[in-house]
Formats: structure tokens, C-alpha cells, sequence
């Protein structure tokens, strides 16, 4: 068969601890959003969309409910004869193996893999971001530039710059600096965590990063500063649109109430752009002759009796008479009983909230209550105020 | 375990349902905001562990076969056994077979090579969620030749005149069937038959000049067989009119009939799109209805049901109605009592009332 | 990327295989041990990076439908794009359009939906290897309106007489189309138009009564359209009778030939069977044959081809034959220029002899 | 959804190191078989053949090529909705996580995969084993008698008795004694390494067995024996068909050898009991006019133009003018060039043999000569005589 021009490598390993016990059970990039996707749809569907069709998913965390999830692809049509979606989780072999100690690691465990496509570029992405790409004009980009890598860069608010990492790139784009989390940063363009390499060029650093002992084996810290370091041509290529990293239960909650915009920077109901999950099969949402539901994002599969105001909620979730949802995200399959209050809240898949519970603090920029206690059934009287 | 291989047999159903069905057949007409007809007689079967179904088509079935593919959606796409679409498409210079007796018997291969010991065939109008292991276990227990399945409905509606009834002595034996409009014993359009006699039967009945399986094959044999009756008593709706069809989506609000339906640990599937979940927008208000994915709805919507991708803008009405796929209401429009096949579009400021019995049907893509 | 989207146009073709399309269209017939004369279109066109495939076709097209499923063996089961097999069900009371206009007027939804800039025509008689990117480059190169592909043969076959012939100016620019049979410009019944113009031109057709589009719609207008010729200079056989069937079947046993059609990075797909490697017992003499898996052979096979699951008994002689899935031959049977058709049994010490231009074809199912 | 009668959970872990070379990059279930098969396939096949449409295979070395291979599960139509296949890689989770260190271990890490179908019985499955088994007649077996355990056997001849673990059944059948490897055997009946147990039993030995400090967590040497200890009800159920592990090259180059008898034990082209397995696509395989082909299974692909006898070819093997094949198994796309002799040797996927090679021993009963180096181009001169 022939080569791939480009093959995608996606590390979905990581744990996301900040987002406390939602990643209990589940790595991050399967962690829900928006009332019916997981982050990692994201890029996966972005993948597909971009015409890039070979896939390698790289797991180390909870892998279970992900490799359940990606299963062969075919949600994002990524079940290919030649290519598709390959989950790849550490291995043991005859000369040892053992847990990927780093995102540069990860990848050059598995060349073996990218080796089989003989790539002339591989795109590499993390499974933490909610965006919408067209990786192919990154490529281009990156391809007419002749560039040994190319680097997706953002413009983040100046204050907010000393979070990210930081290129500075001279006038024709070229990258001649990378700052990790500066105090004072130089320049307000973040990195994406969207890479692409030439095939060789990436293979070249990941072999000589491998023998490095005193390397952290990391993209960011690791093979990019070494790239600098040999004057390696590296891009930057700006992208526009819309860019959330959902680290934390807080950014994951804002994440969430920016769909709820008349028109969000994030549309889920571009036909051109599809966000492909997989699919539970549902009947019809019904809202009862009592509900009240204003503002909202609802999926199939639910039954509203109460009222729902600013919330997003996931499949298979009930909410029952003279209940009230306002300001939060009601994960798939959660009960809730009657004459509840729910206010600025994550509530996690599964949750059953008693009649009478209250959950939430109203107050307009306190912190986000996560309920996330496994099966748990809440008692009447859990405040988080 | 017995195994049932699953005939649904549309050949002899006809196409009432007025502008739904001008360009496609009963089968596929879409039900319940998310769904089609066919899908639950479908769906019936895969949850009873048949995994050989076959589709007699006649007419009108592209978008029957857009719709079931391979019978993905219900993990029907398999290896051994799985779903055959069976339209007309048969070139025996030496068939003599009429009316359904012909897809009979151009397809007897289905039935020889279906690894089943059991024929269960059903129509695609009669809603319900049956398990027909259940039928398979009363049929083996009082050892009958045919067991057909019936409702004892509470009500008698214009819809059953066009359904069989069934008499019964006290041992469910079937001694009768007939069209007696009075009869509460309303025959659900399914039946059970062992495979070795269904194609005895069949053979028989062609030999004979029959052109109607059930009809010249079955009951004409009620004083030689053993016909059983099973009773069915969940939720069921008979739908072969424009108001059966109406009727009986609208008895989907109600939360017992919607139970019946959903509520159990037999799903029903159907082909699966990539819909954004919903969106109700500030000045949104919507009350008792059903609503599918994809929706983006800012005017008010009470007693009615919305199929995918339905789009309602600020200040329109909707009320007792069913819009379907991909409709698009403008500002200020108003629809009381109306049907919309998928793609309308109503202008800005219209009006459209029917009949409480009698809704306004809009076909297919008009635009209003 | 320009994208293209396909269309396998079976309408107009005869089904002239005579026993072998007596139960399928030519389409469906097997060829080459494993393989159906449409895989080799539905090939070439997945390996040319079209992923919107329809096909139209007219009759005997259940074991097409069957072969085909949702194009799963070429990778075009997809949600976006993906594979139509669209028979004749329609339904428009004010359709006026008429043979091959037919599909093309109510199908028109395909070419409007398809995410392409191109069509690309092709019939299913044509057996090659060909890269429509290719064509397309080409056609974009000379900025020509209609591509067409020929092959300028070594050999005038007897099939060449059914196809149509171009002439050609030093430009490669088509300056006619006719039946001459001394003519070696074989059209290959291929043809790549814009999406936009193709449209434009089934309009006009149909205005126009036409009823074969590529003769009412392109061919008359020779005059006004650009239309290119795209040379093919691979393996290519015409296969529209039996003769030429047997023929390039045979030629197939040849290197160059074989290597022609299976031997590059495009490979020729099909659907997959479940079939154990072929057995070879030690009383077996077989050269210069091709055998698909599944066979059990004892007996002796020259000069044939064996496609799958057939059984060959001890002391068998089968030369110059082309045996189809699932025949089983018995002991010291004898077979030379026969063609046999799906599970045909012939029993031991038959003897069947051909004309070595002439092939005895056995129908389906037969028993000797 | 309903829970599951039984759920299969088939152990595919094992490196296989006796195999020697033909496992090197891959685990020991992948290893080709028959022309055409992997190890796994006889396992997979027979769930589906039995009606188990829930299987688990717990994977831990080189699971690169059986996670690609396995899928979703289509080519044994174990790519249900509910159910189906499920590769379960060792993993990290929150608390931890690692290797598995034994096949009790493997199922207990699992627990969590076990409990989503509540199954009342789970079948234990190897993948080293070439064997064609209805499942659901021991199944039936291990309902009806009530057992808490059951254990399928095998005779094997009482000389060989000594390399397997050994029952020691009573009358009715009831386990009273398990032997591994018993020096003295007192049966010559084999544990297949295929048990039942009841769901609840299973897991509350695996849960014992997991807080055992001294366990080595393995089913034959701690589980087995923990059962027999508290008196559970083990029973033995006899199987009379083809079983063969083929843990050595000797081994696996005789259960191929065994599939050219004219009527052998192993029947593949059994309608009613279909190995199943993915199907490259390839087109007939081409026997030349110089081609002698006796006693042989080949797979499509192949083009023979030298003589083959007694051999199994893989598909897309090609073997050149004047070369003879004896005694022989070729795995996939072997090239041998002209007037090469092999005897009674394996040769590994992909190798290139050059023109004028003589391997192997041809005397009757010599060493078995494997063939493995990777990509090689075999010198002209690889003699293992």
C-alpha cells in the first residue's frame, strides 16, 4: 500500500487531576462535555474532517472506558482498511517495556507504529483542548514553508500569557524562542499543543531524546528546545478560533456555558464541520407540562418536569417536578428528585439526588460545586455554600 | 434455544397515509420524533434474539433501504444471518406465484438457509414492544401450528376496520377470522409458524392459486390447523391512517403510553445521526412535547412533537402539531393541528389551523 | 484536493451472458475466481479517492445488492459519502424524463449532495486498473468540458463491435463518436464532467426527450463541448458475451495480463468470504490455473480457473474451464471449454466438451 | 440492559518464548496457523459459534498486532452493541496500577470490566490453543450438575501425562484432586485450561486470592487449588475432539503437518463451525505450468511456479521456478527465489529467501528449522543441516 502523507498521533494518557474526581475512573480526554460529546471528539473529529485518516491514539490512564469508546472509530469514520484509529497503550516486549514516561516517549514507544505508514509528516495533539481545526491548512502551511516543524500558536490575553507556553517568532513566523510559562512573557502567542513535524525530522529527535538520560522525555521541555537549539526551521502557524483548555472543573463549567450564547464561537450545528460522537440511543427528550426550560442545551433521552435555566444537560438525565437546574452541567443518567436546587454545579454521570437536596452556591463567581460521588445517593442536605 | 428467523412482510400494506406516503411506502414513515414505523417491528425482533430478518418490500422503498442499510442500527449486519431487503426483483420464467405468494417464493431460499427452527412475520403498522420469545414459549406450550398475535382493545377505533378480529374459545384457540367491526379481539398483523410447515404451507398455497399468505394459506386452513391466539397486552397503536397516525403520536405525551413504548428493557433502535443535543434559547417556552436532537427553538411549543434538526424562531406558535426532520418555522408563525413532512419551511407571520380530527398534512420540502 | 464522486451506470447495458445473466445483471457476474464484474469499477474508483459511489441500476439486481451491501469491501461504508445502490423506485407524477435520463432526473439528489467537483461515469463491462485522478488531471490540464477514455487496442476483438470508437485530432480532442468497426479508439464507456456542468446538461437533455445521456447529452453536442480523450494503456478486456467472457477469462492465466489487473498499489476489492486455504491432496495435478480459496481438489485442472469452495474429485479432468463457487465435480468426471455457473454438481464419469470458441455454459444451480 | 449468562474472558498475554523468534515482536495467540489463521481465531470463533458474544481478552506483551487484528471483533462478528469484544490492556489507574502478574491477577484487574454485564458464569480462555469446542454444551453441563467450577479435560496418553496439570475426577465426575505436572500421574486426564466458574464464585476467590501475599496469583496454582481446599463443587467435563497446544516450534509445526491428512481431526471447511479470521484481500493464487503442487494447502495471494509437497502456504507466498517445498510451513508473503529446497523448516512473514538457498533437515524426525530474521535476505548458503 502507499504511504500517508500524514498520520496523527494523539496523546490521550493523561489524567487531568485538576479535574478532581471526574477523572476518578476515566482518563481526561473521555471526560463529557457540551450534553453529549467527550473532549477527545474533538480532535478526533477534527481528524476526519481535515481528510487525515489515520489515527494513533496513545492511552497509559484508565484506559478501559476510552478504548470502549474509540473502539475501531467508526463514529468519526475512522474505520479504515488502511489506516483508521489505533489505540495504543504501553506494552511489554522481549527486551522489557513499561509505562510511557513522557509525551516524547510515548510517541517513540510506538514507531514502530508510524513506521508501518511511512509518513512524510506527523501531526501530534493532545486530547485535553475543545476546539474545531482544519488540520489540513495547517499542513499546507507547514508544507510550503519547507518548515521541519510547525507549531498551531493562539493569542492569549497578555495577562494570561505567563500560563502557557510562549513562542516568539520573527516577522516571516519562524520561531526563535520558547518561553514555558515566562514571568515576562515576550510575546501573547501560546502554544496549542498542535505540532506537526517532518516524518524524519521527528523520528531524528524522538531516537536522540530516547538516549538522553537527563531528558524528561517531553515535547515542551524536551524536543522542541532541542529543535531550537539546531536552528531547525520551526513555524508558527496562528489559528483564530475558538480554544478552550478544560484543565480544571471551573474551565470545564465555563467551557460549557459558552455554547450557550445565541451564536457561540463554538457551533455544534455546523453541517460542514460535524462533531462526531458515538451515538446511545435514546427516545426523544420530553418536557413535561410543567417544565420550564429557558437557555439550555438538552439531549435525548431526558425527562424535564422542573425547570432548567442556563444548563446543559446530557442524555438520560430526570428532573423532576418543582426541581431547579440553573447554572450547571448535568452529566448523562443523573436522577434528580423533587423540589431540588441546583446552582452552579457539575454533577457527575450516574449522580441520584434525593427530593429536597440543594447543591450549589448562586452566588455569581464562586467556585464550582462538583458532585461526583460514585452511585452515590445524596443526602438531602449536601450544601456547598 | 429455539431459534426465529423474522419475516417483515410489507407487500400487502397500503399506503393511506396520504402526502407521508406519496413518495415512500408506510414502513417508512417517520414516527415519534426520532423514528420510523418499520423500526419497531424491527427492533421487536432483534431484542427477541432473531437475527435473520428479511424485508418484503413492494413499492416505494428507496428510503426504506436508505433507512435500514444492512440493519446496522440493530446489530443486524452480521456475519451469519442479519437483514435482507427484498424488493421485487425476481426473473422465474416458471413462477405461477401471485400477490405476496411471490415474494414467498422467490425467497424460500431465505427461509432454507435461516438458521431457525421458527417463522415469526409481521406487518410494519401495529406500535408495540413484544417479546416474541414469549409468543414462541405459549406457542410450544399448547403445542399449535400457527400462534397469531391480538390485543383486546378497550376502544374500538375507525383505524381497526381495516384489521382483521380474531374468535376465540376458552382456550385461545382461534375458530374465526373475520372483518366484524364490533369485535374487540384485534389481530396485530403478526404470526408464529414452524419453518418445516411455513414452507409446506407455502407450496400448498401456490399450488392452490393463492395470492394472499395469510389469508389463503392460514385462514383458510382454521377447521385443519391449530391457530392460537396470544394475547398482547402492552402499548400498542394499529396506524394506517392520517388520523390513526395523528392520534396515536399525540398519545405519545402521555406518560404511560410513552413507558410502554420506551420505558422497558427493550429498546428501539433506529438509524443513528450526528445531532447536536437541543438547544432552547432565552425565549424559549415549550411544554408537553417531545423533542428530538438537533432542534434550536426560540418561540413556543406546547402539545406536539419535534423531529431532528427542527428549527422554531422567536415568537412562533406550535401547538397539537408534528413538525419532522429538518423544518424550519420562521418568526411569528403560528401552526395549530398540522402535520409537516421533513424539509418545510413556513414564511414568517403564517398561519396554518387544521382540524382538531383531522390535521393539516404539508408534504415533503414545501415551502410555505 | 479536487474531489470526484462516482456513478456506475448500468442502465443501458445488455445482459448478454446468456445463461450467466439469465437470474443477474452482467454486472453481477463472477469473474476472475473471486470477483464480480463490478468490483473492478467500484475498485477503481475507491483507489481514485472517490468516496461517493452510486450505482444505477435497472433489473436482476438483487445478487448486486447482495454483492455489494453497503460497500464495505471498498472502504465506502461511510457517513459521509459512502455508497447508493439505486434501483428504479420512483415515484414523481411529473417526471417526464425517460431510459437512462430516468436515473439521472431522480437522482439528481445525489449529484447535488456529493461533496465533489466532479462526476465520473463508468459502466461495468470495462474490466481494467485505471487512476481517475489521472483523468482528472488531465482534464484539468486541457481545460477540457467532458473527458472520455479510450483504449487504442492492438487486437479488433469481436466485442470492440458493440462499443463506440472515437475520432481523435493530433490534440487528443474527440472530433467523433461512431460504431466503425476497423476502428481501434475503443471507448471504454468512461467519461469525467464538472459536477455544475453535468447538471446543466441532464437538464437540457431531458428538455430535449433524450434517453441516453451520453449519446443525446454529450455525443450530440460534439460541436459545442470540449470534449478530451484520455488514453488508457493498461489491461483491459471487454467482456459483453459469453465468448468474451471466456476469452479474457483465459487471458488472465497470463502474467502480464494478471499482473495488469491485480499486480499494482490499487488493488481489486471484493466481498469477503470466510473460505479455509485450498486443499491439495496428493493425487492433485494442477497447472497453469487460477484457484480461490475454499477448493478441496484430487483431481487433475489445467488451463482453468476455479473459483470458490469447489470440490474436485480423484481422477477429474477439467481443462479449459472456468468453474464457479461451490460446484462440486465427482470422480472421473471430464470437463474442457465449459463455463459452469454457481453450485452445479456433475457426477462422476460425465464428460463435457465445449468448443474451444464456443463454451458450454451450465445455468446455476444444475445437476449433471 | 440485561445482564449476561456468560462472559468470556480469554488470557492473551503470554509471550510464547519457546516460539522462540515467531514471537519476537508479537504475542504468542497472533502466531499464524493453517495457511490462513492466527492462534486467537480458534478461541473467538468458537465464542461466536457458541453464542458468547461477550468476550474480554487480556493482553499485556507485544499487543500492537492483536489490537490492530482484534478490533472491534467484525471478523468473528463479535462486534456487538451491547457486548462484543474488549481488549483490556494492563493499565493506571488513580491509585496505582502496573503489570499483570498472573492470570488471576489479570482477571482480577478487571473486576470492574467483569461487573458492567453481571454475568452469572464466566468462561476462562487461553489463546495457545488449536481447538474447534462448543462452549454452551460445557456450559450446560456446569449449570445442570451445579458445580462451582468446571473444568474442561482431555486424555492424553498416560506417557505424556507428566507435562500437563492432571484431575484426578471421581465417578460422577467431581474434581477431588488437581496435579500440576504430577511426576506419578493417577489419570491421564488434562486440564484444557478451559473452566466455568459461577460469577459469584469467581470473584470472591479472585478477591481472596488478590490479598494473599504468598499467591502467585495464577488460576492452575492458586485459584484451582483454593477451590478444591474449601470443598466448592469442581467437576470435570470431558472433551473428546482435536486439542493442541502449540507452545513449541516442533508443536505448532505438527498441528499444521496434522491438517493435511485427507480427512483430519481439524476440520476447516466445516460450513457448520466456521473459523472466522480477517481476510486480506488478495487475489487467487496462480499455479504455473511448472508448478507441482501434492498434498497442500495454499492461500490466495500465492503464485507457484516451483513444487510444493506437504507443506502449508500462507497467503501471498510466492515460490520461483525449480524450487521444492517440502514438509513446510510458509507464512505470509514469503519470497523464495529459484531452486531453492527447503525441508521441513518454518519460515516467518516477509522473509526473502534468495535463489539457490537449501534449508532445513530433511531426515524424518530432525529438529524442526525455523526461519525468522526480520526483513532478512536469506545468504545463499543457510544451511541447518
Amino acid at each position: 500500500m502507499k504511504n500517508k502523507e500524514c498520520v496523527a498521533m494523539l496523546l490521550a494518557g493523561g489524567q487531568g487531576t485538576r479535574l478532581k474526581s471526574l477523572t476518578k475512573r476515566v482518563a481526561k480526554p473521555a471526560v463529557y462535555f457540551g450534553g453529549k460529546y467527550r473532549i477527545i471528539d474533538f480532535p478526533l473529529s477534527n481528524c476526519t474532517n481535515s481528510g487525515i485518516d489515520t489515527v494513533g491514539v496513545l492511552t497509559q490512564y484508565e484506559p478501559l472506558i476510552l478504548n470502549d469508546y474509540i473502539g475501531i472509530g467508526s463514529p468519526w469514520d475512522l474505520d479504515r482498511k488502511y489506516g483508521g484509529v489505533s489505540v495504543l497503550p504501553p506494552f511489554m516486549q522481549s527486551d522489557g517495556g513499561g509505562w510511557y514516561t513522557g509525551t516524547a516517549n510515548a510517541i517513540y514507544r510506538n514507531l514502530q507504529f508510524l513506521n508501518q505508514y511511512e509518513p512524510e509528516h506527523v501531526l501530534i495533539l493532545s486530547g485535553d483542548h475543545i476546539y474545531k481545526m482544519d488540520y489540513s491548512e495547517m499542513l499546507e502551511h507547514h508544507k510550503e514553508s519547507g518548515a521541519d516543524c510547525t507549531i498551531s500558536v493562539i493569542e492569549v490575553p497578555w495577562e494570561e500569557a505567563n500560563r502557557f507556553g510562549i513562542m516568539n517568532a520573527n516577522e516571516q513566523g519562524r520561531i526563535t524562542e520558547f518561553d514555558e510559562k515566562p514571568e515576562h512573557p515576550k510575546s501573547n502567542l501560546a502554544s496549542m499543543g498542535v505540532y506537526i513535524f517532518r516524518g524524519d525530522v521527528l523520528k531524528q529527535y524522538l531516537i536522540e531524546d530516547a538516549e538522553n538520560e537527563n531528558s524528561s522525555h517531553d515535547f515542551g521541555k524536551d524536543i522542541i528546545p532541542a529543535l531550537l537549539r539546531d536552528y531547525k526551521k520551526m513555524m508558527a502557524y496562528r489559528f483564530d478560533g475558538y480554544w478552550k483548555d478544560v484543565g480544571t472543573v471551573d474551565s470545564l463549567w465555563e467551557a460549557n456555558m459558552d455554547l450557550l450564547k445565541k451564536d457561540p464561537d463554538l457551533n455544534l450545528n455546523d453541517g460542514e464541520w460535524r462533531i462526531y460522537s458515538k451515538n446511545p440511543n435514546q427516545p426523544p427528550q420530553y418536557l413535561a407540562p410543567t417544565a420550564k426550560v429557558k437557555n439550555a442545551l438538552i439531549n435525548e433521552g431526558c425527562r424535564i418536569h422542573g425547570t432548567v435555566d442556563t444548563s446543559i444537560i446530557f442524555y438520560g438525565v430526570q428532573v423532576s417536578d418543582s426541581s431547579v437546574v440553573k447554572d450547571s452541567v448535568i452529566m448523562p443518567d443523573v436522577k434528580i428528585g423533587k423540589n431540588v436546587t441546583i446552582n452552579r454545579a457539575i454533577i457527575s454521570k450516574g449522580t441520584v439526588i434525593e427530593d429536597g437536596a440543594v447543591i450549589g452556591d448562586p452566588t455569581p463567581g464562586s467556585e464550582i460545586t462538583l458532585v461526583a460521588e460514585e452511585g452515590s445517593v445524596l443526602a438531602s442536605n449536601y450544601v456547598n455554600t | 434455544m429455539d431459534r426465529i428467523a423474522g419475516i417483515i412482510n410489507l407487500d400487502h400494506e397500503q399506503d393511506l397515509l396520504d402526502e407521508l406516503t406519496y413518495f415512500r411506502c408506510g414502513a417508512a414513515v417517520p414516527f415519534a420524533g426520532r423514528y420510523r414505523m418499520i423500526d419497531f417491528a424491527v427492533s421487536n425482533m432483534a431484542n427477541s434474539r432473531i437475527e435473520s430478518v428479511a424485508v418484503f418490500a413492494r413499492r416505494k422503498y428507496r428510503s426504506l433501504m436508505d433507512h435500514l442499510e444492512q440493519g446496522k442500527a440493530w446489530d443486524l449486519d452480521r456475519k451469519r444471518g442479519g437483514m435482507f431487503i427484498l424488493p421485487p426483483d425476481w426473473n422465474d420464467p416458471t413462477d405461477i406465484s401471485k400477490g405476496d405468494l411471490q415474494h414467498f417464493h422467490n425467497n424460500l431460499d431465505f427461509l432454507h438457509r435461516a438458521w431457525a427452527d421458527y417463522i415469526l412475520v409481521s406487518g410494519s403498522q401495529n406500535i408495540c414492544n413484544i417479546d416474541f420469545q414469549e409468543v414462541l414459549k405459549e406457542h410450544k406450550e399448547v403445542d399449535a401450528d400457527v400462534t397469531v398475535v391480538y390485543n383486546r382493545v378497550d376502544e374500538l377505533y375507525p383505524e381497526y376496520q381495516l384489521a382483521h378480529k380474531l374468535e376465540i374459545d376458552q382456550n385461545s384457540r382461534v375458530t374465526g377470522i373475520h372483518n366484524d367491526h364490533s369485535s374487540i379481539n384485534v389481530y396485530m398483523d403478526m404470526y408464529l409458524v414452524k419453518k418445516d410447515l411455513m414452507i409446506e404451507l407455502i407450496e400448498q398455497c401456490i399450488a392452490h392459486g393463492g395470492s394472499h399468505f395469510f389469508l389463503d394459506g392460514i385462514k383458510a386452513k382454521l377447521a385443519e390447523l391449530h391457530i392460537h391466539a396470544y394475547e398482547y397486552e402492552g402499548t400498542h397503536a394499529l396506524v394506517n391512517s392520517v388520523e390513526s397516525y395523528y392520534r396515536n403520536s399525540c398519545k405519545l405525551l402521555e406518560a404511560d403510553q410513552h413507558d410502554g413504548l420506551f420505558g422497558n428493557e427493550a429498546p428501539i433502535f433506529t438509524k443513528v445521526k450526528n445531532e447536536a443535543p437541543s438547544k432552547y434559547l432565552p425565549s424559549s417556552e415549550v411544554t408537553n412535547t417531545l423533542v428530538a436532537n438537533g432542534c434550536v427553538i426560540e418561540g413556543q411549543v406546547e402539545d406536539s412533537i419535534l423531529f431532528r434538526g427542527v428549527k422554531i424562531g422567536e415568537g412562533a406558535i406550535i401547538k397539537n402539531s408534528i413538525i419532522m426532520q429538518r423544518c424550519e418555522i420562521e418568526p411569528n408563525a403560528v401552526l395549530e393541528n398540522v402535520i409537516l413532512d421533513k424539509d418545510c419551511k413556513i414564511s414568517a407571520g403564517r398561519t396554518l389551523i387544521g382540524a382538531p380530527e383531522k390535521p393539516f398534512v404539508v408534504p415533503k420540502r414545501k415551502s410555505m
